[in-house]
């Protein structure tokens, strides 16, 4: 974990209100995990106050970079937005647990809704240097945003592409794609995937919906939760997210330690 | 860390250690409660063995499992947190917190929360016996719990009644740690004053919420929460002015300090020491910062001794 | 101003009237005393007929000069200000000011401030024989002077004796405006409503104080000061929350509204209307962008009559 | 009295700290006096919340633009420091009563510290265009602070230079060179100025020393106070200024509206 102040290598508008934001942080590069965070001051003033976290969506080692995919959501990522090559960026991490990466042979399935996809990015990069291929559900409001789509194919990952108006892909949630896919398994339907494990991000009701199929299907997967991120190394408790501990009890874990990845069929959803 | 006053004259050594009220501090510089954690989640970023003190996160008798999120809003220059007391339960804390601590050459302060008066007189007692403790803070002005915390701060013949029964199951020093939602803070620190406490920390947030205009709800799990950072400072400020003037105590300064600059106005108010809170959250370096910041003053102002600068602003 | 409701569907006219113990506003939206002088100041940047009421600088029976300088410090998303209720005194304001007011078609709602209960008792007589006047708004909460102020809001029993000897002065509908430096703001509340107050005001500002690092001495003349700003809106805004649960009276919101969402959340917690402070320094248009901004939210949300929206964060 | 989004023709560092902003607000050039001053959104979050009082430093009338000489004080000075060519400003003025420019033959002089310079500046070019000359007595710390010389020069007016180092004119006060230039007065010496009407501006223990002098020579003159600015339209009152009313009397006038200009006699200095 680390604390510096990063070079803006290049700040990129993707689509309006989309940015690709590039930093220069050499041990930040050299020690991310797909699923880990930065915690980043996006002004120089108190006005926003605290960091804001934001997932390392991939990484040049060798030129020491790191990668952000965000969003605007108000005053904080718009500061970000403005920073140019050159300026200075506040940075504290890499931060959470990440996304466990097995070595075995399973099936890999990535559900992303939206900007959710800025962490998985990263997991399908690392996948894809030890010859994984994952299956990968991209869910998003319309082609326009439907995007990293040529990407993800040319690390060779199949993508099955989701929108809310139907205007790319199958018309609807990518969970209820991913239903139909897992509704499919064990058929000895051609098209039928293999599903043996799952990763998913994106926002919380389709997360709650994923988490949901899976443990009925009993599919062991893991999400990337979000929570108000305060202090971002474990220390205010402010990114309680409910963990299922015994039978029908539940413990707060720190979405910015133990999290923000976690088991899904462990999160208490209400 | 300590610097030199003088440039090219007489390299004379700042003297930077306080005493509150029993509790040896080798700088004014601690941690707030619940902002710094146990200790092990900013040792990453800075040496603890630099700290004035470290004041742990607020403790009770019995593991708490915590306030519903979000427990955490950001307003101007604030935020509001209602945490609702998560922690181990003090035994846990003995077990497994107290020993990472004692690696360090740092004073521990423990703060201590109870639904009632025995509960605070429980925790007193078994921390007292714990061994690696260096004084008590006693927290009577948590807005967000059901159950005591501020309620106790609110009254002062309750908060001198919580000071008498810690006093009467401890020898360690007994710092009270009073609520800014009250009519007069002076008539508050002086009941607590007169029931023995050894210092006085001010102080903790203010009660405060925040309303989701989209869902038309409260913002907070907990509806209302505590209000800490920069927005406080001038509420702090003035609390710490106006009971160094009535109340002949050591005084930790509390409440949106963010810079050397804003921890130098405590200490001119009044305060002998000083704790920095939410600023952790922005920079996990903001107490290394406020004491090289001190240093600097000091130098600057050719202060060698930091007593000299303790309610300065009242001569 | 009124907006229209719904879009392609039937054009149905916003109901953006409140009524507050009587004082009828064309819309919830006014100005905070002694931020927007005697109305001519801000002429020349927005139309006074649109705004809900005009709430006129603290008036007092003699002319005051008001305290030394300085009397502004900015601090964190706020202000302390130590104006110590400079004024013409209220037969220069009648003479000079009224006048002026009267051209327009706004409610004026005179701010008064006493050294003593009968000063109330006096000036709320003047005041409703003036004619003029929609009602008066009770200052017992002023931080910033030596006698009266404050002291009355901090006591439930002076709060309710000063209310009762302005009601037995006028026929004007009384506005209490309530001090939030205390233990209890409901307790005061209750009691300034048994007495017979129309509406209250909530908050004036919290008493505060900052310190020159420079000079070692107090930033501002009067050394404590008055925060108001953002910084203090979450304080604000759960007042009128605690309030608004029991106190059956209307509830006019003030404390670091700055835009629409900040007005919209104190109406949600219980407030009729707001009072638009420390903004208009910032943005002269600061009331006419709240007002259009609650319009749009109407819309947005398909509320009709802004009462839905009344304490809706309640419900 | 205008409340624009002005945008911003250039910035330009004169010397380090020490900057020349022009804006385009036309109402503003146009209604602008001497000695009047804008009040300025440095940054656009909370943080500064306050606008800035900064004086209005020259106009060209042809092209809409006023122009701003300021030195980076603190937060919101630094922060106007950034503002690029093409962003906005929010303005609020001309505020404030200016200097009262006569139409007389008196001989003027103009005393101005530091910074104070900026709208004095104003008022010598006002000066030059209907052909009337002033000394001007301009203080600085060392001869690199020494601005604009040049330029007075060529507006026709005569330049007394003075430094606190020495390295330039006079060493010393500028309050001291315009003392003995005044002790000169009525005297045969060849060099003796006549002095009608004084300007000054500047720190304010060089303000208080200029007010006494000319209360003892009764020399009639103006000065331009610097006090916190709050609304800057006369409505919060923090920007008193004690002024002498009746015999031993005063009375709080406001910078903002009555001031940031009064007579040298009639300020109350403590
Ligand atoms: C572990 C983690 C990883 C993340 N990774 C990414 C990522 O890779 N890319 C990405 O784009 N985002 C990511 N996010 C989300 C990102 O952190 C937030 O979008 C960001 O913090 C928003 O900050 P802001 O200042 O821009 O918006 P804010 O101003 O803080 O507002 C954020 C949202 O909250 C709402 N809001 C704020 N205040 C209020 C209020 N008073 N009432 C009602 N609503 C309010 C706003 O309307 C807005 O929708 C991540 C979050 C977490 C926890
Ligand atoms: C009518 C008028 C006209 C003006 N014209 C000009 C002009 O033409 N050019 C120009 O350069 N300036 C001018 N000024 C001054 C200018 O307004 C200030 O320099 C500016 O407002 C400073 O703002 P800031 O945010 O940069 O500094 P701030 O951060 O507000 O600080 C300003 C100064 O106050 C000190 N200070 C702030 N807070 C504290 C504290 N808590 N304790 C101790 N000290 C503190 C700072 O150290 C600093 O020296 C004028 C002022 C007035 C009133
Ligand atoms: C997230 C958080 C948790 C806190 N927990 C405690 C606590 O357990 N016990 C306590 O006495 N104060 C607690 N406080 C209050 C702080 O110790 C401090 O008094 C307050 O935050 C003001 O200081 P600041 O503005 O520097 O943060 C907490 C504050 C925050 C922000
Ligand atoms: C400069 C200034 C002067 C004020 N004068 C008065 C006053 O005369 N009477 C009064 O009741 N409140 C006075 N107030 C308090 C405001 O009316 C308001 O209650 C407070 O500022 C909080 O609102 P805000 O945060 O929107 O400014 C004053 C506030 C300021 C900033
Ligand atoms: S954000 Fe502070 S504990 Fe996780
Ligand atoms: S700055 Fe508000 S009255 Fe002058």
């Amino acid at each position: 974990m680390y604390l510096t102040d990063s070079e803006v290598i290049n700040q990129q508008m993707i689509l309006p209100g989309l940015f690709l934001l590039t930093l220069h942080a050499a041990e930040v590069a050299g020690a991310a995990r797909p699923g880990q965070f930065l915690h980043l001051r996006c002004g120089k003033t108190l006005d926003p106050l605290l960091r804001r976290p934001i997932s390392i969506h991939f990484t040049d080692r060798e030129k020491g970079e790191v990668s952000l995919l965000y969003r605007i959501a108000g005053k904080g990522t718009s500061l970000l937005s403005q920073k140019k090559r050159a300026d200075k960026v506040s940075l504290l991490g890499p931060l959470g647990n990440g996304f466990k990466m097995t070595d075995g042979n399973e099936s890999i399935s990535v559900v992303a809704g939206g900007i959710g996809l800025a962490p998985l990015y990263f997991l399908l990069c690392e996948l894809s240097l030890t010859n994984r291929r994952a299956a990968v559900f991209l869910g998003s409001a319309s082609i326009e945003q439907l995007i990293l789509v040529k990407e993800i194919k040319a690390l060779g990952h199949q993508v099955y592409p989701c929108t809310d108006d139907g205007s790319s892909g199958f018309h609807g949630p990518v969970t209820e794609l991913f239903e139909k896919s897992v509704a499919k398994r064990g058929s000895d339907n051609q098209n039928a995937l293999t599903i043996d494990l799952v990763y998913g991000c994106g926002p919380r009701g389709m997360l709650k919906r994923l988490c949901d199929l899976l443990r009925q299907k009993q599919i062991p997967g893991e999400v990337s939760l979000e929570e108000k991120i305060g202090c971002g190394v474990g220390a205010c408790l402010s990114c309680a997210c409910k963990i299922r501990e015994g039978g029908s009890g539940y413990r707060y874990h720190r979405a910015c330690v133990e999290g923000p990845v976690f088991k899904a069929g462990e999160v208490v959803w209400e | 860390m300590s610097g030199f006053a003088g440039n090219d004259e007489t390299l004379t050594k700042l003297d930077l250690e306080v005493n509150i009220g029993g509790i040896r501090m080798k700088n004014p510089v601690a941690t707030a409660s619940g902002t710094f954690g146990f200790g092990p989640e900013y040792a990453p970023y800075i040496d603890l063995n630099l700290l004035g003190a470290i004041v742990v996160k607020g403790t009770t008798l019995e593991p708490r499992l915590g306030n519903p999120t979000p427990r955490l809003v950001e307003t101007s220059a604030g935020i509001l947190n209602a945490i609702g007391l998560q922690n181990p339960g003090v035994e846990r804390f003995i077990g497994e917190n107290l020993p990472y601590l004692a690696g360090f050459d740092v004073p521990v302060i423990v703060n201590i929360s109870g639904d009632t008066i025995e509960d605070y007189a429980l925790l007193a007692g078994k921390l007292s016996r714990a061994g690696g403790v260096a004084a008590l803070e006693v927290n009577i002005s948590c807005p967000n719990v059901k159950k005591g915390g501020m309620q106790f701060g609110s009254d002062p013949a309750m908060a001198a009644e919580v000071t008498r029964a810690v006093k009467q199951n401890t020898n360690l020093p007994v710092v009270v740690k009073l609520s800014p939602n009250v009519t007069s803070i002076v008539a508050v620190a002086e009941k607590v004053a007169e029931a023995g406490a050894n210092a006085i920390s001010l102080i903790n947030t203010l009660l405060g919420m925040a309303i989701d205009i989209k869902t038309m709800r409260p913002l907070m799990g907990n509806v209302m929460g505590g209000l800490s950072g920069p927005a406080i400072k001038p509420v702090a400020v003035r609390m710490v002015w106006q009971v160094y003037r009535e109340v002949r105590l050591p005084i930790i300064g509390i409440g949106g300090i963010m810079t050397a600059d804003d921890a130098i106005e405590f200490i001119l108010a009044g305060a002998t020491a000083v704790a920095v809170g939410t600023a952790n959250f922005v920079n996990p370096r903001a107490t290394m910062d406020v004491l090289e910041g001190i240093e600097k003053y000091m130098v600057e102002k050719r202060v060698q001794n930091i007593y000299e600068l303790v309610g300065a602003a009242h001569r």
